[in-house]
C-alpha cells in the first residue's frame, strides 16, 4: 500500500515521525531500529546557545499521560550542527529541526544557521513550549507576536517553516490564522497542554518546575479537536500529535485532517513504537477501506455541515 | 541493551514491602555489569505510560535468569508485584553504566548500601568476590523488618548491619558504622537514598569510589534529557543518569 | 478525624460533592447510598425553560476519561423546583444549583428563581459549559462578559455564588480575577476541556454534536494546575474538580488550594466513589500527617516561591 | 439494581468473536426480567472509564448464575473476554426495563432478533415458553459463523433462521421472512441494530410490540442524560434507555 505523503520540504516515505524532544537527535533510537523506515524526524528543539534546562525531577506519570519540564535543555545550535547533524546525514530520512528561543532575534538566529545544513529538510517552530519562563510560549498564545515571529523566521530559512501551535490557548483557529498570514508553510499540532502534579509526601508540586507540559494519550481528544477545527479554516498542511500510540490512532488523526502524524510520548512506553506503527498502518487503512494515506486525510470531514471554528 | 519479554520464573516477599523476582530470558547472556537496570513496563493499555527502573540484582548465566528486588511504592510497583510465575514482563536491558568491576585494581572493596539500594550491591559482591576481592558490606534499614539477604552477604564478606531504630544490627546509620570500624580500602561503592549518598560521599571524600544514583525517567536509554544530573568537568555541564550512570565515579557529578 | 469544611453558604460535613451532571437531581444515587453522607450535592445544570440537548451519541470514552456533550438537557427551572426539589429537601446535605443559560436575562432569571429554594445553599454559575451553541461559554472566555454575568447573579441570588470555569482559557487568571471583581463568593473549576473523537468505521466524529467535554483522571494535571494558580492570586474559596477518583487524588486537590472537591466523571466507573472516597479519606489524611481537611488546604504551596499566575 | 461481584463460572466462544459468559452471584436471585442489562466494569485503573452495557441472556435461579453473550467489538468487549473463570467481575444489574413478561396476556409471541441483539430474546423465549406461550424466533444473522443458540431456540419454538449471504438458514434479511411467512401472533418483540428495528417495527407498523434499543451510556442508572431516545408522547419529550428501556412499546419512541 502507498504510505508515501509530500509535504511542503518533506518527501515522506509514510506520515510517521517522531515528535520533537522525544527522540533525541536519532541516535539511541539508532541503536534499536533503523531510522530510515521513518517518514521524517524531527530532534530535540534547538536554542541560539546551550540550556541547562530545569532542575530534576523533571518528568511524572499522570493517568494515560505524562509531565514533562525538561526546559529545553540543549547544547545549542552550533553544537547541534556540529555534533549530531552529522550522524543523521547516513539516512535517507528527512529531518526536521525543532527551533526555539526566547526572542525573535535567536529565533532568527536559529533558523538561519541550522535550515542551512543538508540534512534539514524543514524547521519547526516551536512558539509553544510551557516549560520555560523565556520559552517563546508568549508568542505562541498572542497572534502578533504569533505572525510577527513566523514571517522573521520565514524570511531567513531556507527550508519550509511549520509553526508549532499550543494548545493552551482560548481559541486555537485565531493563531493558526495569525502564523498563516505570517506566511507559514504548516503548522504542526499539539504541543503539550500546561499541568501540574503535587506530591502528597512532600507537599509541593512534584517537578522542580512546578509546571509541566502534559502529553500521552490523555490529551488526544483535544488535539483531535483542535486538528479538525484548523482544517477547517485553512488548507495548509497539518502535522498532527498528542498521544498516538497505535496505527488507529493515527488513522483518526488523518480524518481529522493531519496530512502526518507524530509520535511523541509512546516512545517512552515502547521504544519500538514507531516502526511498529508503519508496519501495522496499511492493515489498518484498509480495514477501513482507505487504499493509501493521502486517500484517508481530512475524510473524518466528509459529512461536516456545521463551521467549529469556534467551539 | 536488548528488549525482551522476560519469563517470570519466581515471586517472593522476601521482606516488608520488598519482592524478590526472578526472570527467565536471553538477556541473561549479555555481559551485565553491576548497576546496571532493567526499565520495565508497568500493566496494560496506556494506565502507566512510563516504564519503571530497577536495578539488577543477580545474574545466573548458566541458568540465563536475572533477578530484581524491589519495593513497593506506588502503583507502578504494586502492580509489577502482581505478576505471576509464568507471566511475561517487557523489559529493556541491561540499561545504563554499571561498576567496572573487571577495570578496577584493587585488594579490598567497601560496599555501602541504604534500603533499596542494597539489591544491586549483592549482585556487585559476587562479582567482586568470584575475582577474590576482599568485600565489605555496610547495609542500613529502618529497621528489622525491611533487612534482606543478610545471609548471603554474609558468604560474600564481612558484613555490618546498622537499623535507625536499632531492632536489628547496630542502631545507626552506615555512616556511624564506617566511622567506627575505620575501614581500610581501595575502592568504595555506594548505592542508596541521596541523603545516604551525600552523606557517604563526604565522609569518604579523600577516597577513590563509586556512586549510584536515581531519578524520574522517561526514555531510559538517553533521549529525553529527564535525569540529567550536574557533572561540572563534562563538556556539557551534566550527565544522564540513564546513559552515563546510573553509576558515577563520586567526584563526578553533584548531588541534588 | 474532623473533616468539616465551611465555605460561604454551605456548612459541609466533609468536603466531597458530586460534580454537576454527574449525579443528576440525586434521586438515581439515593437509591445506592445515604446521600447524608455527602457533603454537599451539586445538581444538573437548570436554565430557564426546558432544554432537550444534543443528538446522540452523547459520550464516548478516551484513555483515562470521557467526552461528554449532553447539552444541558434539562427539564426548565420551573419543573426542576417542582419536581425535583421537594425529594433533596429529605436530606442534611446542602445542595448548590448549577445555573446556566444563553443571556444575562436567563442567568439572573434561573438563579433568582431557584436561590430562593430553601434547599438551595449556594448557586454554581456555569459560565463554561462547552456543549451548547448558546450555553454560556462565551461568558467563560471573555473577562468582561464573566464580571458583568457574575454582578448581574450577584444581585439577585439569595445565596452565595461561585462561578464554574472554563479551563479552554489562554490564562485562567484573568477570567478568575473578573469574576472575583464581578463579586463571586467562590470559584469552582475545571469544567471539561473540549475535545473530540472521530469514528474510524463512521468516518466522522463519534459525538452527534461532534465536540464534547473530556473529563476524567486524564484531565486532573490541568485542574491541579488552574487550582494551584488561582489560589496564589485570591482568596476566594475554591471548589476543585476534574479527574477525582480516590481520597489521594482528593488530597492532592486540597493541597493544590481548593476547599471542597467534586467527583464527576468517576460516578460512571464506580457508582459508590462519593461515599468510598469519604471513608478513605481520614486514613489518607492522616498517613500524610494532617490531622484535618482544614489542616491541608493550600499546604502545597508551603515551599512556594514563585508566582505562576502565568505558565 | 445491586452492585456485586460476580465471579466468572464459565467463559465460551460460541460464534465468531462471539463469548458465552455465565457468572455466579446473589444477583440471579433477584426479579430479573428479559431485556434487562449488566453494566459492567472492564479493566483495572482508568483505562475504562465507562461501564459496558450487556444485556442478560438467561438466569438459573437455583444454580444462582447469570449468562451473558457479548460481541468482540472494541476494546472493552475483548478486556471483557479475557477474563477468567474465577475471576470476579464488577457489575451493576439488573439494570433497566425488560419486557413485561408477567403482564401481558398473550397466545403467540413472535421474537425477532438480529446479530447481538438474539441474547436477550433467548431468555425471553425461556419465560414466555414456561408460562406455555406459543414462540416463534425469527434470527438475523451476517453469516453461518455468527450463528449461536440454533438448536437451544428450537427447543422453545418455531425457529426461522435467515442470513445476509445465505450460508445458514434463508438468504436475506428477518423482514423477508415476515414477510414470507404472515406469521400470526399477539405481540412482537425485537432486538437487534437500529436499522433492522426500523425495518422491523415499520414492517409490523399495525401490530402491538416492543423493542430494545441501544445507546452509548454514561451512568446506566438514569442520572447523566447520556441515553435518551425521543419520546414524543412522554411529559418530557424524551426517555432514558438506561433507566425508562431499553424495552419500550414500539409505538413510545422515535428511532434516530
Ligand atoms: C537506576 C535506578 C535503579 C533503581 N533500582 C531499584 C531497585 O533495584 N529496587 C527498587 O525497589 N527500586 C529501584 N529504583 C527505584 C524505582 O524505580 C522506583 O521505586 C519505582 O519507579 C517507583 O514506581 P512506583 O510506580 O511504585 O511509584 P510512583 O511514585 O507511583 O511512581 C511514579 C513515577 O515516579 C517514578 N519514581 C518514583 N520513585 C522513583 C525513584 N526512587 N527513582 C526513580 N523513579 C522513581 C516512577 O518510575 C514513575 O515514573 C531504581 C531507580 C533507578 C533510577
Ligand atoms: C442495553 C444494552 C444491551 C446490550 N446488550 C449487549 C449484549 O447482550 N451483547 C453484546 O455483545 N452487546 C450488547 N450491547 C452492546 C455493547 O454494550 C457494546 O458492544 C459494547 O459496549 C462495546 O464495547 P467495546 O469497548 O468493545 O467497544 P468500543 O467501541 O471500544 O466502546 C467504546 C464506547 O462505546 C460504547 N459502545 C460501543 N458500541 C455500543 C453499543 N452498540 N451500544 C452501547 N454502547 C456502545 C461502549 O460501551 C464504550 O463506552 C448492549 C448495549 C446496550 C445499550
Ligand atoms: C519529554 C518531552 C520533551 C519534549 N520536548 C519538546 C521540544 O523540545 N520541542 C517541542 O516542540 N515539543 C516537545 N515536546 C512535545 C512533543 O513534541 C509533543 O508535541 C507532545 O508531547 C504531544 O505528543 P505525545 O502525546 O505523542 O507525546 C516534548 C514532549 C515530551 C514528553
Ligand atoms: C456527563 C457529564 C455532564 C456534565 N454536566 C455538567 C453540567 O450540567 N454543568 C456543569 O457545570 N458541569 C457539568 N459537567 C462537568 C462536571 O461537573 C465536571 O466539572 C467535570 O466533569 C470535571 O470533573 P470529573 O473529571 O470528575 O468528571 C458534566 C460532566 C459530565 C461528564
Ligand atoms: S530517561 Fe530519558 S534521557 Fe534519561
Ligand atoms: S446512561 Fe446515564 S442517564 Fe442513561
Amino acid at each position: 500500500m502507498n504510505l508515501n505523503v509530500k509535504l511542503p520540504g518533506l518527501d515522506m516515505k509514510n506520515p510517521i515521525l517522531p515528535a520533537s524532544g522525544c527522540f533525541g537527535f536519532g541516535k539511541e533510537y539508532a541503536g534499536l531500529y533503523d531510522l530510515n523506515l521513518l517518514g521524517a524526524i524531527t530532534i530535540k528543539a534547538a536554542t541560539g546557545s546551550a540550556r541547562y534546562g530545569n532542575g530534576t525531577p523533571r518528568v511524572a506519570e499522570t493517568s494515560a499521560g505524562m509531565l514533562n519540564a525538561i526546559g529545553l535543555q540543549n547544547p545549542g545550535v552550533d553544537q547541534i550542527i556540529e555534533n549530531e547533524l552529522p550522524f543523521l546525514a547516513g539516512y535517507d530520512t528527512p529531518i526536521i529541526a525543532n527551533v526555539a528561543g526566547s526572542t525573535v532575534e535567536e529565533y532568527v538566529e536559529v533558523a538561519r544557521k541550522i535550515s542551512k545544513h543538508p540534512v534539514i529538510k524543514a524547521i519547526e517552530l516551536n512558539i509553544s513550549c510551557p516549560n520555560v519562563k523565556e520559552g517563546g510560549v508568549q508568542f505562541g498564545t498572542d497572534p502578533e507576536l504569533a505572525k510577527m515571529v513566523t514571517a522573521a523566521v520565514k524570511e531567513v530559512s531556507d527550508v519550509p517553516v511549520y509553526v508549532k501551535l499550543s494548545p493552551n490557548v482560548t481559541d486555537i483557529t485565531v493563531i493558526a490564522r495569525a502564523v498563516e498570514e505570517g506566511g507559514a508553510d504548516g503548522l504542526s499540532l499539539i504541543n503539550t497542554l500546561t499541568g501540574m502534579q503535587i506530591n502528597l509526601a512532600g507537599r509541593k508540586p512534584l517537578l522542580a518546575n512546578k509546571i509541566g507540559g502534559l502529553s500521552g494519550p490523555a490529551v488526544k481528544p483535544v488535539a483531535i479537536r483542535m486538528v479538525y477545527q484548523i482544517r477547517q479554516m485553512t488548507n495548509l498542511p497539518i502535522i498532527g500529535m498528542g498521544g498516538v500510540t497505535t496505527a488507529e490512532d493515527v488513522l483518526e488523526f488523518l480524518l481529522a485532517g493531519a496530512s502526518a502524524v507524530a509520535v511523541g510520548t509512546a516512545n517512552f512506553q515502547h521504544p519500538f513504537v514507531c516502526s511498529e506503527i508503519i508496519q501495522n498502518l496499511p492493515d489498518v487503512l484498509s480495514k477501513y477501506g482507505f487504499s493509501s494515506v493521502e486517500d484517508a486525510i481530512g475524510k473524518g470531514h466528509e459529512h461536516a455541515d456545521t463551521n467549529l471554528s469556534r467551539a | 541493551m536488548i528488549h525482551e519479554q522476560l519469563q517470570i520464573i519466581s515471586r517472593k516477599t522476601i521482606a516488608k514491602d520488598t519482592v524478590e523476582m526472578t526472570f527467565h530470558g536471553k538477556m541473561a547472556q549479555e555481559d551485565i555489569l553491576p548497576g546496571q537496570f532493567l526499565h520495565l513496563l508497568v500493566g496494560e493499555g496506556s494506565n502507566h505510560m512510563l516504564r519503571r527502573p530497577i536495578s539488577i540484582a543477580g545474574v545466573d548465566k548458566q541458568e540465563s535468569t536475572i533477578t530484581i528486588l524491589f519495593k513497593l511504592l506506588g502503583e507502578g510497583t504494586n502492580t509489577l508485584a502482581k505478576a505471576k510465575p509464568g507471566d511475561q514482563l517487557d523489559a529493556l536491558g541491561p540499561c545504563g553504566q554499571g561498576y567496572p568491576v573487571d577495570e578496577l585494581q584493587m585488594k579490598h572493596a567497601l560496599l555501602v548500601g541504604g534500603g533499596i539500594g542494597v539489591p544491586p550491591l549483592y549482585y556487585l559482591a559476587q562479582r567482586l568476590h568470584e575475582k577474590g576481592i576482599q568485600v565489605t558490606i555496610v547495609a542500613g534499614f529502618q529497621n528489622k523488618e525491611q533487612v534482606f539477604y543478610e545471609e548471603a552477604f554474609r558468604e560474600l564478606g564481612n558484613y555490618y548491619l546498622a537499623t535507625d531504630d536499632g531492632s536489628a544490627g547496630e542502631k545507626g546509620f552506615v555512616t556511624d558504622i564506617i566511622k567506627k570500624e575505620g575501614f581500610d580500602f581501595d575502592q568504595f561503592f555506594t548505592c542508596g537514598p541521596t541523603g545516604m549518598l551525600k552523606a557517604v560521599s563526604t565522609q569518604l571524600e579523600d577516597e577513590e569510589g563509586f556512586i549510584s544514583i536515581e531519578q524520574r525517567m522517561g526514555c531510559g536509554i538517553g533521549a529525553c534529557f529527564a535525569c540529567v544530573v550536574p557533572a561540572p568537568d563534562s563538556e556539557s555541564g551534566y550527565k544522564k543518569i540513564c546513559k552515563d550512570g546510573p553509576v558515577f565515579r563520586a567526584k563526578e557529578v553533584v548531588l541534588a
